[in-house]
C-alpha cells in the first residue's frame, strides 16, 4: 500500500535502472581489465635475491642476450644463467662488491640462486624459444625492452590473445635474424616493418599457426 | 420498467449472449462471486500453516540439503562418484535433466498453448502448472551444470568474451541446449511473474502485516487494476503465449537433438523433436495431476479445481501418451525397414527383446536392459489408455496412482534412451554395462527435496491459482451474464 | 488539507461499470480510468483505448535477438577464430538456427514485459489511490471509476452527480 | 626430430655427468632423509630447503618453490639455476642414452630418455643388427619401475637400517673371513653379463670351497641345455622365424612369455608380412594347453591337457623322424595322442614338404626329453642353420636349488649370498625356502625391494644384511643380447635409493679390485673388446659392440641324449582329477614386476584381465565343474566370480575362476607372479600366489588337481573387454591367403552398410585449411603383423603421461589407455579363432567428436590431426558419446594426484600425511594429494612434453604430437632463413609414434600422407586397406590392413573362410549366435 511506499520510491526503477547500467559498465571494465593478464601479469616487477640490472650489462656494456640466456637459440627454455657464467667476468670485475655477495657464495657452495620467476606460462602451452627466436621474432615481442630495465618486470600480457595476435600477422613482427637480440631495432617504419615481414613470411616459409597443436599438447 | 436502457446498452456494445445451446457448464462453482474467489485462495496462503505442510517442508528441506551436500562431494571429487563409465559416458544426470525439463513442458503448455487456444479451463491450474514449469526446470538446469567434469569452467559454453579470444563452438547441440535452457526459464519465469502482478496486487490489498504489504507490493509494481494498463497488460500476455508457444516446442526439440544429431543408433532419429515434444507434455500432465489431485484436497479447493478439470487433462495425457507409443512403434519399423543392422540391433537385442518372448522368438539373447524398456512401454503406452474410461477419469485415487505411473514411464524412457543407446554400439569391444551409485540415486531423489521446498514455499507464499484470472472466466465477471450485473442476462 | 487527487466511484457488477464507463467516455473526460479486479470484457471499447503498442516492442526484441545470435555465431565461429571442427562449415545458418530462434524469442518476451511496464509507467509503488482504504476494493471484487481533478472537464459538483447517476452508491475523493 | 638422437659429437658417458651428483647422494643429510622420509611418511618433507635439495639431486632442473604467502597478484615462483653447469646439458633438450635392460639369457638393447637428468622413456635401439627397436612391454614398463616409491632403500641388517658403510663393511669382512668357501654359497639370478661371469671366476677361484647356485622360478634356459646335450658342446639355439616357411611351437609361447619375445616377433612378423599377392607368408601350428599368443596368431591350433602334449610331439617325431631304435619307446609315449593323429599326420607332412624351411620350437614348460626331440625333429627337417642357428653359448651353472635347501637345512651352508630373486616367495614349496634360508648364519641378501626375501622376523636366521639393488638404469654393467652382442649398461640416473649393484657385492665379496661397477664392466670390456677409450666410446654410444654376436657353431647332433632322456621319460600317469599348468604372467613375469602399476593395469593379451590371475578353466570343464556361472556387477567390466579351491598334493590355494575359451579341458592355467606377502602399495592385494603350489618335481605340470568351489562368489575380476564376439561385424577383417590372392583387395567389399549419401553435403573445411599444413598425417596398422603382445599400450603409457587407475576403476571400465587391443574370438567357444586389433584414435577427417563439443575442445590442425586441448575441456564426455569406435578416455578422478584408495574420498574430509587434503591442494595444486614420496618420484617419470591432465578432462591418442612439433621445431631451428621445413622421410626427419617405435612387429605405420614416397602412403596404397566403420564417413586417418590367414587345407580344422566375416555372411551362415557361442558365461549374463 502506498502507506509502505513514500512517494520517492517512484523514482526508484529510473534510478536503479541508470545506476545498474553505470555499474555494469564499470564491472565489465573492471573486469576486462583487472582479471586479465594485462593487469594480473603486467608490471609484475618482484625484488631478485641479487639486483642484477639488465640494463647496465646490456646497454653499457654491450652483452649479448644469448652470453646469458645461451640456451635460447638451443631449447624450449631460455635459461637463466648458471652462477658460473657470473663469475666469468665478477671474478675480475667487482670481485669484492657487497651486491655482489650472494653470488660469491653461490660459486663457493654450489647452492643457486633462488631468482624470482617473472615470466610464466601455464603448464599446458609449449612455448618453444627457439623456434621463435630463430625464425625472426625478437626477445622484445614478448618481454619489452628488457635492455632498458634495471629490474626486470613484466612488459607483456603474455595471454593466448596475446600471442593469437601474432600468431595471425606474423609479417608484422618479422626482423632479420641479426637483430633479434637487438631490443632497440625497429624498422624504418610500419611500410617497411610489413613490406619485409611479408617477405620473410615468404622466403622463409613462416606459417602463421592458429589451430589448437600449435601450443597445446 | 426500468429495464429498457439497458438494452440499448447491450445492443450499442454489440454483444450477443450466445444462444442456450452453446451455453457451457461454468467452469467454477457459479454461486460465487469474485471476491469469495479472493477469500477462498489467498486463504491458502493467510491460514494458519497446515501440520502437513510443516511435515513435508521439513523433509523436502532435508533431501534438498542432501542434494547439495552431494553436490560438494561431486565438485570437490569427481564426477567418478557417479556410475558414468566407458562407454556410458551420460548417466542419472542427463536422464533426469531430460525428465524434469519434459516435467517443466505441462506448465508453459497449459499456460501459453491452451491460453492461444482459448481454454479457459486452463485458469485454475496455470499458476501451478508454471510454477511446476520453473521449479522443474530449475532441478533440470541443476544436472548439465554439475554433469561437466570442469563445473568452475562452466562459463565457457556461454558466449564471455576473454582473454584467450577463443569462443563457444555453435555446432554443438550442447550450446544450443545452453540457449534454449536458459531462454526457456527465463521466459517461464517472466510469464509467470506477469501473471503474478495482478495477484500480488491482491495480496498486497488483503495483506494485514506490514512486511506482507512490503513484500507483496515491492513485487505487485503498484499494479492498480488500471483498465488502461490491463489492456497493455492483456496484449503482453497474449504475446508472451505466442511466444511460449514456440518455444515449449522448441525446447524439447532441441534437449532431442542432443541425441539425434549424434551417430549413434538409437539416438541418431528424425523422429525424436516430436516424439520429445509430446513425451514431455505427457509426463508434465502427469506431474501435474500428481501434484494437483492431492492439493485441491488438501487446500479445499474442489470447486476452483474440479473433477472436470481432472478429466481434461487425462484426456491430454491420454492424447500425449498416445503419440508416444506410436512414436515407439514408429522407431522399430523405422528400423526393421532401414535393414541397418547397427538399428536393427540396438531395438532388438539392446532394448526389446525379453527372457520370455522376444528372446526366444528371435533367437537373440535377451537384451541387457529389457526391464527398462518394458516398464517403460507399459508405463506410456498402457497406462495412458486406461483414461478411456470416465470412471477411471472421474476417480481421483484412480488418477494419482497412474499419474505417478506416468512419470515413472518417462524416466525410464529418458533412461531408455540414454542408456541402452550407449552401452553397446558400432564396436563390440566397447561394450558394457551400467549402473548408479547411491550418489546418483541420492542426487536424483535430493532433486525432489529442492523441487518440494520450493513448490510448498509457492504454496504458502503465493496465490496458487490464477485470482484475476478465474475471476475472469467466472460469470459474475460477464458483465452481459446476469451474475455480472446484466439487466437482462443472455441465459434465457 | 491535501489537495485532492480524483473522484473515485463504486459498482458492484461489470455491468455497471461498464455502462458508466461508456457514459464518461461520451461525455468527454479524459483523465480517468476503470479500475477492476480482473479485465472486463468489452472495456477497451467503452472507455475508447485504442490496441496496445506492446506488441512493437516484443517485435522489435524479436528482431534483434534474431540478428544478435546470427552474427554472434558467424563472428565466434566464421570470423575471429576460425576452427576446423568435424568436417562442418565455419558458418551454416542451419547450425545457428537454434542458438538464434531462442534469442528471438527471449529478447521477444523481455520487450513484451518491458515494453507493458514501460507503457504502463511500472513499476510505481506509490499512487494516491493507493492510499485510499475502499480502493483495495479494486483488486477484490469492487469496480471503480476515477476521475482525476486534473481533467480540464472536471467539475466537483457536475462529476460527482455524473458518476452518481451511473448508478455508484459510493462515490469519495481520492486525497493527493 | 630426435627421438632417436642424432650421434652424439662427443660420446656422453654416465659417470662424467653424474658424478658431482655421486657425493651429495653420499651425504649424511641425504642418506638420512631416505631412511627416514621414505618408509615413515613425509612430516619433515615439507621443509622447502630439503625438497630442493632433493630435487636438484634427481633432475637438476626447475622448481616450484611453492605458494608464497604474499599480497601479489601471483604467488611467487622461484627458478634455481646451476651454480654451476653441468657440460653438455642445455635445459629442456632432452638427452638420449644407450643402454640395456638384462633379461634372463639376454639383454634388450635400449635407447633411454633423459629429460633434465631424469630417465623419462624407454626404447629399444634400433641400430642393433639383430633388432629393429621393437621392445616389449616389461622394457617399456621398467622407467616406472626406477622410480617406484617402495623399493628397497635400507642397508638393513635384521631388518634396522645401518648404513650404507656398515653394509659394505660387513660384506669386506665376509671376504676376509671366508678363507676357503665352504660354507659360503652364492644364490644368483640368471645373467648374461660377461662381468658377471668374471668377477663370479675370480671369486670361485679365490674361495674354491663356495657353492654356486643359479635360480628363477621361470627358467628359459632350458633350450641352451637340451641343446648343449644334443651337441655335447655349449650352444644355445637361436631362432630364424623369418626364414621359416612352416612353424610348430609344441607349448612354446614364443611370442609371448619365451625368452627374447619381441626379437621372436620381429621375425615372425616379417614371415608373416605381405605386401602383394604375389607374397608368400608363413604358417603357424601350435599345440597347447593354454590360450597363448601364440596361439591367438596359428592358422591351426591343437589344444591339448599337458599330459598329451609330449605324446603329441612323439607321435610327430615318429612320422618324421627316420626309423630308429627309440620308435619303441616313441610309440608307448605316444598312444595317448593317437585320437589327434588326423592333426599331426598333415601338420608332420608339411613340416616335411617343407624341410629347410620349417622349424619345432619347444615351450621351456616342456621335460628336457621333448627339447631333445624337437631338436631331434629340426635335425630331421634340416632346419640347422636355416631356421635355428646354434651359438656358442658359456656353459651354466646348475641351478639345484633343492641342493641348497637340503645344504641349507643340514648346516652345510653358513653364510648365503642371494644377490636378485626372491626364492622366499617362489621357490618351489617342497623346499619350504624360507625355514631353508632362516637356517644360514649370515644372509647378505640384495634385492630390488624388501619382499619376502628380505629379513622375516618370523623366522631366525642369526644375521641377515639386505641391501638395495640399483635399478639397471642406475647400474653400470654389461649384457649380452639374444644373438650374442655385446650391450653396456649405463646408468642415466645415480641410485635414486642409493642402491648398489649385483657386481659391486660381487667384487666386495670377492675382495676384488676394482669393485666400482663402472671400473668392473670397463674391465670386462678390454678383454672383449680392446683397451682403446675411443673402443669403449663408441660402445657406449652405439649401445652395443659392433661384430660381437656369437657366430653360428657348426655342429653334430648325437641321438644318444636323446634316447637316454627318453628312457628317463615317464609315460604320463593316468593320474584323476585336474591337470595344472603354471605359466610364466605376461606382466608379472615371476612376481618381480609385481608393483609396477602399468605392468598391473596392462591387460592380460588374451584374458584382458588386470591386477588379478584367475584360475583358468576351459568353457567345458567350467559348466563340468559347475562353476561356470558368472555375474556381471553393477559396472561395466567387473565379473563376480566363483572363488575355487584348487588342492595338488595337500598343498591348496583359492582364487577366482575365469573361463578361459580354447584352454585344453579338465586343466587349469595358473599364472605366477601375483599374491605377494610383501610387496609395494601398488602390488598388494592383486591376485593369489600360485607358487603355493608348485614342488620341484611340478614345476610346470601337475596332474590330480583337485577343485572345489567355495560357493564364494564376491570375488571380483577387473578386465578391460567384457564382450568377446565381433557380432559379425566387420571390424578385424580377414581372409584366408588363398581368398586374398584371388581377390586383394577383399577387405574394402566386406561393408555392413552403405552410407546414406555418397558425398557429405558441403565440402569439408579441412580441404582448404590442410592447404596450409605441410603434412598430412596419417597411419596404417597391418593386422597381418600385428601378434597382440602390448608393447604399443605400455610405450603409449610412458610417453603420454597415462595415469593408472586401480582394478577397482578398471571394473568400471575407466582404465585411460589411448591405444587398446580389442581382442575377438570367432567360433566355438571351447576352440575360437581369436584376433587382436589395436585401437587407437582414428583421426577422422570428419571428426564426430569435434562437432558436439561446445567449447572448442577437440579440433582439427592444418595437418589433418584430431587434436584435444585438455586445457580448454571442461568435460561433458559428449565426445566420447558420440565417437564411434570409442577411443576417448576420461578422468573421473583425479588419478595423478590423488592415491588410488583415496579416489572417492572427498579432500573436503580427508587427510593425507596428516594434513586436510583441500589445504594441501591450496598450497600446491599441482601436487595435488598424493603421499610426497608418490608425488615426487611419480612426476619424475612424467614426459615434460605432454600435459598432464587434471580430473573433469577428456584425453585420447594425439598420434604423438608432441614428437612431431618437436621434430617440426627442430626442422624450423635448422633452417632458420631458408624455407627448408617440412620434414621428409628421405632426411629421416619424421618422426615415430611411441606406438610404433615399441612395436617389434612393425605393424604400425605412420607418417606423411602427401608425401607419395612415405611409407605411409605406400602401406595405405596396399589393397588390403580399409576403414573401420567406414560408413559413417568419418573417414578416418588410421587405416588398418586387413589380417590373412594361411590355413593348410588338409587339416581337420580347416575352414574356408576365417570366421564369420561379413553381416550377411555371419547372418546366413553357419554360425549361430556368436553370442552363446563365446560367452562361456550363458545368455543371461552380458
Amino acid at each position: 500500500m502506498s502507506d509502505i511506499f513514500p512517494k520517492w520510491t517512484n523514482r526508484l526503477p529510473r534510478n536503479i535502472i541508470i545506476g545498474a547500467l553505470l555499474a555494469g559498465t564499470a564491472v565489465t571494465g573492471a573486469v576486462s581489465y583487472y582479471f586479465t593478464p594485462k593487469y594480473t601479469r603486467v608490471g609484475y616487477e618482484p625484488i631478485q635475491p641479487v639486483a642484477f640490472p639488465h640494463s647496465a650489462h646490456v646497454n653499457q656494456l654491450g652483452l649479448d642476450c644469448r652470453y646469458c640466456h645461451n640456451g635460447v637459440e638451443k631449447s624450449w627454455y631460455s635459461n637463466i644463467p648458471a652462477t658460473s657464467v657470473c663469475m666469468n667476468c665478477h671474478n675480475q670485475v667487482l670481485k669484492d662488491d657487497p651486491r655482489l655477495a650472494l653470488v660469491r657464495e653461490s660459486a663457493a657452495s654450489g647452492e643457486p640462486i633462488p631468482w624470482v620467476q617473472i615470466h610464466k606460462l601455464p603448464d599446458y602451452v609449449y612455448f618453444n624459444h627457439s623456434v621463435h627466436v630463430n625464425r625472426g621474432v625478437s626477445c622484445v615481442e614478448c618481454h619489452g625492452q628488457i635492455n632498458r630495465m634495471d629490474e626486470v618486470y613484466h612488459a607483456k600480457p603474455l595471454s593466448m590473445s596475446f600471442c593469437l595476435d601474432c600468431h595471425r600477422d606474423p609479417a608484422a613482427r618479422l626482423r632479420p635474424l641479426d637483430k633479434i637480440t637487438d631490443l632497440d631495432w625497429k624498422a624504418a617504419d610500419g611500410d617497411a616493418q610489413l613490406a619485409q615481414g611479408k617477405a620473410y613470411v615468404h622466403d622463409w616459409n613462416v606459417q602463421s599457426l592458429q589451430t589448437c597443436s600449435t601450443c597445446h599438447r | 420498467m426500468a429495464a429498457q436502457p439497458v438494452l440499448d446498452e447491450r445492443s450499442l456494445i454489440k454483444v450477443q449472449a450466445p444462444p442456450a445451446s452453446l451455453e457451457r457448464e461454468p467452469l467454477v462453482g457459479s454461486q460465487h462471486g469474485p471476491g469469495w474467489l479472493s477469500d477462498r485462495i489467498a486463504g491458502v496462503i493467510e491460514g494458519e500453516t497446515p501440520g502437513w505442510w510443516k511435515i513435508s517442508f521439513a523433509i523436502s528441506v532435508t533431501m534438498m540439503t542432501v542434494c547439495f551436500a552431494l553436490i560438494l562431494y561431486l565438485m570437490s571429487t569427481g564426477v567418478g562418484i557417479w556410475g558414468l563409465q566407458h562407454p556410458v559416458m551420460w548417466g542419472y544426470a542427463i536422464i533426469n535433466f531430460v525428465w524434469w525439463i519434459g516435467i517443466g513442458h505441462a506448465g508453459t503448455l497449459i499456460s501459453a498453448i491452451l491460453f492461444l487456444l482459448r481454454q479457459r479451463w486452463r485458469t485454475s491450474i496455470n499458476r501451478a502448472a508454471e510454477a511446476m514449469t520453473i521449479f522443474a526446470v530449475m532441478c533440470a538446469g541443476i544436472f548439465p551444470l554439475i554433469h561437466i567434469g570442469r563445473i568452475w569452467y562452466g562459463w565457457w559454453l556461454f558466449p564471455v568474451p576473454n582473454s584467450n579470444g577463443i569462443w563457444p563452438q555453435f555446432r554443438s547441440p550442447l550450446m544450443w541446449d545452453v540457449f534454449a535452457v536458459s531462454t526457456y526459464f527465463t521466459v517461464s519465469v517472466l510469464f509467470w511473474y506477469m501473471g503474478l502482478i495482478p495477484d500480488l496486487a491482491v495480496m498486497r490489498d488483503r495483506a494485514k502485516t506490514k512486511i506482507r504489504k512490503f513484500s507483496y507490493g515491492l513485487f505487485a509494481l503498484g499494479w492498480t487494476g488500471s483498465n488502461r494498463h490491463w489492456s497493455n497488460y492483456e496484449k503482453a500476455y497474449l504475446i508472451l503465449a505466442g511466444l511460449s508457444t514456440p518455444l515449449v516446442l522448441s525446447v524439447h526439440s532441441i534437449v532431442s537433438l542432443d541425441f539425434s544429431v549424434s551417430q549413434l543408433p538409437g539416438w541418431h532419429t528424425t523422429i525424436f523433436p516430436p516424439y520429445f515434444v509430446a513425451g514431455a507434455v505427457y509426463s508434465g500432465f502427469g506431474m501435474v495431476l500428481t501434484l494437483l489431485v492431492p492439493l485441491r484436497r488438501m487446500l479445499k479447493l474442489e470447486e476452483i479445481i474440479t473433477v472436470r478439470h481432472v478429466e481434461l487433462m487425462c484426456k491430454v495425457t491420454l492424447a500425449t501418451g498416445s503419440i508416444v507409443g506410436y512414436a515407439y512403434g514408429m522407431e522399430f519399423f523405422i528400423a526393421w525397414y532401414s535393414g541397418n543392422p547397427y538399428e536393427r540391433f540396438l531395438f532388438l537385442q539392446n532394448r526389446a527383446a525379453d527372457p520370455f518372448i522376444l528372446g526366444p522368438l528371435f533367437h537373440v539373447p535377451p537384451a541387457p536392459y529389457w526391464w527398462a524398456f518394458w516398464t517403460m512401454v507399459t508405463c506410456n503406452v498402457v497406462v495412458p489408455q486406461f483414461f478411456w474410461f470416465k470412471k477411471v477419469r472421474t476417480s481421483m485415487l484412480a488418477v494419482f496412482f497412474l499419474s505417478i505411473l506416468v512419470n515413472v514411464g518417462m524416466w525410464f524412457e529418458r533412461f531408455v534412451i540414454v542408456i541402452t543407446s550407449l552401452h553397446r554400439e558400432f564396436l563390440p569391444s566397447n561394450w558394457g554395462y551400467y549402473g548408479p551409485t547411491w550418489v546418483d540415486i541420492l542426487q536424483f531423489l535430493g532433486t525432489f527435496g529442492l523441487f518440494f521446498t520450493f513448490f510448498l514455499l509457492f504454496l504458502r507464499y503465493i496465490p496458487l491459482i490464477a485470482i484475476a484470472e478465474v475471476k475472469g472466466v467466472t460469470p459474475q465477471a460477464d458483465p452481459h451474464h446476469p451474475l455480472g450485473g446484466a439487466k437482462v442476462g443472455g441465459k434465457h | 488539507m491535501p489537495a485532492s487527487y480524483a473522484i473515485l466511484a463504486e459498482y458492484e457488477t461489470p455491468a455497471a461499470v461498464l455502462h458508466a464507463a461508456g457514459k464518461v467516455r461520451d461525455a468527454g473526460y479524459r483523465h480517468w480510468d476503470v479500475f477492476t479486479p480482473f479485465p472486463v470484457h468489452g472495456m477497451d471499447g467503452a472507455m475508447g483505448i485504442r490496441n496496445s503498442k506492446v506488441g512493437w516492442f516484443s517485435f522489435i526484441g524479436g528482431c534483434t535477438g534474431y540478428t544478435t545470435g546470427m552474427l554472434m555465431i558467424w563472428f565466434m565461429n566464421a570470423y575471429d577464430y576460425r576452427i576446423v571442427i568435424g568436417g562442418k562449415p565455419m558458418f551454416s545458418p542451419f547450425a545457428a538456427f537454434p542458438p538464434s530462434y531462442e534469442l528471438t524469442i527471449l529478447f521477444g518476451a523481455f520487450g513484451a514485459l518491458l515494453g507493458m511496464l514501460f507503457l504502463n509507467r511500472l513499476p510505481r509503488l506509490h499512487h494516491p489511490l493507493l492510499k485510499n482504504r475502499r480502493f483495495a476494493m479494486a483488486t477484490h471484487d469492487r469496480f471503480f471509476v476515477v476521475i482525476e481533478t486534473s481533467d480540464p472537464q472536471y467539475s466537483e459538483i457536475e462529476t460527482r452527480q455524473l458518476l452518481e447517476s451511473l448508478g455508484s452508491r459510493h462515490i469519495e475523493m481520492v486525497e493527493e | 626430430m630426435k627421438t632417436i638422437p642424432p650421434p652424439c659429437h662427443e660420446p656422453e658417458t654416465g659417470p662424467k655427468y653424474w658424478r658431482g651428483l655421486d657425493q651429495v647422494a653420499e651425504t649424511p643429510e641425504f642418506r638420512q632423509w631416505v631412511e627416514r622420509e621414505f618408509p615413515a611418511g613425509a612430516g619433515e618433507w615439507t621443509d622447502p630447503v630439503s625438497r630442493r635439495h632433493f630435487v636438484r639431486i634427481m633432475s637438476a632442473s626447475f622448481l616450484l618453490a611453492g605458494l608464497g604467502a604474499t599480497g601479489c597478484r601471483r604467488p611467487v615462483e622461484k627458478i634455481y639455476p646451476f651454480a654451476k653447469m653441468p657440460e653438455n646439458y642445455v635445459h629442456g633438450v632432452p638427452q638420449y642414452f644407450a643402454t640395456a635392460m638384462p633379461s634372463r639369457r639376454g639383454a634388450t638393447a635400449l635407447i633411454v630418455k633423459s629429460s633434465d637428468g631424469r630417465p623419462t622413456k624407454i626404447e629399444g635401439n634400433p641400430d642393433l643388427p639383430d633388432g629393429n627397436g621393437g621392445t616389449d612391454p616389461l622394457a617399456q614398463a621398467a622407467v616406472l619401475g626406477l622410480y617406484d616409491p617402495d623399493r628397497a632403500m635400507r642397508f638393513a641388517l635384521n631388518g634396522e637400517a645401518r648404513g650404507r658403510q656398515a653394509a659394505l663393511d660387513a660384506l669386506t669382512k665376509l671376504s676376509e673371513t671366508a678363507g676357503d668357501g665352504s660354507g659360503l654359497a652364492f644364490l644368483l639370478e640368471q645373467s648374461s653379463s660377461p662381468s658377471r661371469a668374471r668377477l663370479q671366476a675370480a671369486i670361485a677361484g679365490k674361495f674354491p670351497k663356495a657353492r654356486w647356485h643359479v635360480y628363477e622360478a621361470v627358467d628359459l634356459d632350458l633350450g641352451r641345455q637340451t641343446a648343449s646335450l644334443a651337441y655335447k658342446t655349449p650352444v644355445e639355439p637361436y631362432f630364424k622365424l623369418d626364414q621359416a616357411r612352416v612353424i610348430l611351437s609344441v607349448d612354446c609361447d614364443f611370442i609371448g612369455s619365451e625368452e627374447n619375445a619381441h626379437g621372436n616377433i620381429r621375425r615372425f612378423a616379417q614371415g608373416r608380412a605381405l605386401e602383394g599377392k604375389e607374397d608368400s607368408m608363413s604358417r603357424l601350428y601350435a599345440v597347447e594347453s593354454l590360450f597363448t599368443l601364440t596361439g591367438l596368431n596359428a592358422d591351426h591350433r591343437l589344444r591339448l591337457p599337458p599330459s598329451l602334449i609330449v605324446p603329441a610331439l612323439a607321435r610327430l617325431a615318429l612320422k618324421i623322424l627316420a626309423p630308429s631304435d627309440m620308435d619303441g619307446k616313441l610309440r608307448d609315449l605316444s598312444a595317448a595322442a593317437q585320437a589327434h593323429d588326423s592333426w599331426i599326420e598333415p601338420c608332420a607332412q608339411d613340416l616335411k614338404t617343407n624341410a629347410g624351411r620349417s622349424l619345432v620350437l619347444a615351450g621351456y614348460r616342456l621335460p628336457p626329453a621333448a627339447h631333445l626331440l624337437a631338436i631331434a625333429i629340426n635335425e630331421a627337417l634340416g632346419a640347422v642353420n636355416h631356421t635355428v642357428e646354434y651359438h656358442t653359448a658359456p656353459a651354466a651353472i646348475d641351478p639345484d636349488l633343492a641342493g641348497l635347501a637340503a645344504a641349507l637345512k643340514g648346516g652345510q651352508v653358513q653364510t648365503l649370498v642371494i644377490l636378485g630373486g626372491n626364492p622366499a616367495y617362489n621357490a618351489p614349496a617342497d623346499l619350504d625356502w624360507p625355514q631353508a634360508q632362516a637356517k644360514a648364519k649370515t644372509v647378505v641378501r640384495l634385492g630390488s625391494h624388501e619382499d619376502e626375501t628380505a629379513w622375516n622376523a618370523a623366522l631366525h636366521a642369526d644375521a641377515q644384511w639386505d641391501l638395495p639393488q640399483a635399478h639397471f638404469l642406475e647400474s653400470w654393467g654389461d649384457a649380452r643380447t639374444a644373438d650374442g652382442t655385446l650391450a653396456p649398461i649405463q646408468p642415466l640416473i645415480d641410485p635414486i635409493f642409493g642402491g648398489i649393484t649385483e657386481l659391486e657385492v660381487l667384487a666386495l665379496i670377492g675382495g676384488l679390485t676394482p669393485s666400482t661397477p663402472y671400473e668392473i664392466a670397463r674391465e670386462t670390456f678390454r678383454s672383449i673388446g680392446g683397451d682403446s677409450e675411443n673402443a669403449w666410446r663408441k660402445y657406449l654410444h652405439d649401445g652395443y659392440l659392433a661384430g660381437s654376436a656369437a657366430p653360428a657353431a657348426s655342429v653334430r647332433h648325437d641321438p644318444s641324449a636323446l634316447a637316454g632322456a627318453l628312457a628317463q621319460l615317464k609315460s604320463a600317469p593316468s593320474q584323476g582329477g585336474l591337470e595344472i599348468v603354471f605359466y610364466r604372467d605376461a606382466k608379472m613375469d615371476d612376481g618381480r614386476y609385481n608393483n609396477n602399476g602399468w605392468l598391473q593395469e596392462l591387460p592380460d593379451p588374451i584374458t584382458k584381465l588386470t591386477w588379478d590371475n584367475a584360475v583358468l578353466l576351459s568353457p567345458a570343464t567350467a559348466r563340468r565343474l559347475n562353476v561356470d556361472y558368472r555375474k556381471r556387477g553393477a559396472q561395466n567390466q567387473k565379473f563376480f566370480e566363483h572363488t575355487v579351491e584348487v588342492t595338488l598334493n595337500n598343498r591348496s590355494i583359492k582364487g577366482p575362476v575365469w573361463v578361459q575359451p580354447g584352454m585344453a579341458d579338465d586343466t587349469i592355467g595358473l599364472a605366477l607372479g601375483y599374491g605377494r606377502q610383501r610387496t609395494g602399495r601398488v602390488g598388494r592385494g592383486a591376485g593369489f600366489d600360485a607358487c603355493k603350489l608348485r614342488t620341484s618335481d611340478n614345476l610346470y605340470y601337475a596332474a590330480g588337481a583337485v577343485l572345489r568351489d567355495t560357493g564364494d562368489t564376491s570375488y571380483e575380476l577387473a578386465t578391460t573387454q567384457s564382450h568377446w564376439s565381433m557380432e559379425g561385424r566387420p571390424v578385424v577383417r580377414e581372409a584366408n591367403l588363398e581368398q586374398y590372392r584371388k581377390d586383394p583387395a577383399f577387405a574394402q567389399k566386406m561393408k555392413p552398410e552403405k552410407p546414406p549419401v555418397e558425398s557429405p553435403l558441403y565440402p569439408n573445411p579441412l580441404d582448404t585449411t590442410k592447404l596450409n599444413g605441410l603434412h598430412q598425417w596419417g597411419l596404417s596398422i597391418d593386422l597381418n603383423r600385428c601378434v597382440g603382445c602390448s608393447a604399443c599400450m605400455v610405450a603409449c603409457q610412458s610417453e603420454n603421461n597415462i595415469p593408472i587407475v586401480g582394478k577397482e576403476m578398471v571394473g568400471k571400465s575407466r582404465e585411460m589407455h589411448w591405444i587398446r587391443l580389442d581382442r575377438y574370438y570367432a567360433g566355438p567357444v571351447e576352440d575360437p579363432q581369436a584376433v587382436t586389433q589395436p585401437m587407437l584414435c582414428q583421426h577422422c577427417e570428419a571428426a564426430p567428436c569435434e562437432s558436439v563439443c561446445p567449447v572448442n575442445a577437440t579440433s582439427h590442425d592444418d595437418e589433418g590431426l584430431n587434436v584435444m586441448t585438455y586445457n580448454r575441456c571442461v568435460g561433458t564426455r559428449y565426445c566420447s558419446n558420440n565417437c564411434p569406435y570409442k577411443v576417448r578416455r576420461f578422468n573421473f578422478f583425479d588419478y595423478n594426484r590423488r592415491p588410488l584408495d583415496h579416489l572417492y574420498k572427498s579432500p573436503l574430509v580427508t587427510e593425507t600425511d596428516g594434513q586436510w587434503e583441500l589445504l594441501r591442494w591450496l598450497k600446491n595444486p599441482d601436487k595435488g594429494n598424493l603421499p610426497e614420496d608418490q608425488w615426487q618420484l611419480s612426476r619424475l617419470v612424467k614426459n615434460p612434453d605432454v600435459s598432464v591432465r587434471m580430473r573433469g578432462v577428456m584425453e585420447k591418442c594425439s598420434l604423438c604430437l608432441q614428437r612431431i612439433e618437436q621434430a617440426k621445431i627442430a626442422a624450423k631451428v635448422k633452417a632458420r632463413d631458408s624455407g627448408h621445413i617440412r620434414l621428409s622421410e628421405k632426411e629421416n626427419t619424421v618422426p615415430k609414434t611411441a606406438c610404433q617405435q615399441a612395436c617389434p612387429a612393425e605393424a604400425i605405420v605412420f607418417g606423411d600422407t602427401s608425401d607419395a614416397g612415405s611409407a605411409v602412403s605406400k602401406a595405405k596404397k596396399q589393397e588390403r586397406t580399409y576403414t573401420v566403420l567406414e560408413f559413417l564417413l568419418t573417414k578416418p586417418r588410421c587405416t588398418y590392413l586387413a589380417r590373412v590367414r594361411n590355413p593348410n587345407p588338409l587339416m581337420p580344422d580347416y575352414r574356408e573362410h576365417p570366421m564369420p566375416r561379413t553381416t550377411e555372411e555371419f547372418n546366413s551362415g553357419p554360425f549361430s549366435s556368436p553370442e552363446s557361442e563365446t560367452e562361456p558365461s550363458g545368455k543371461g549374463a552380458l
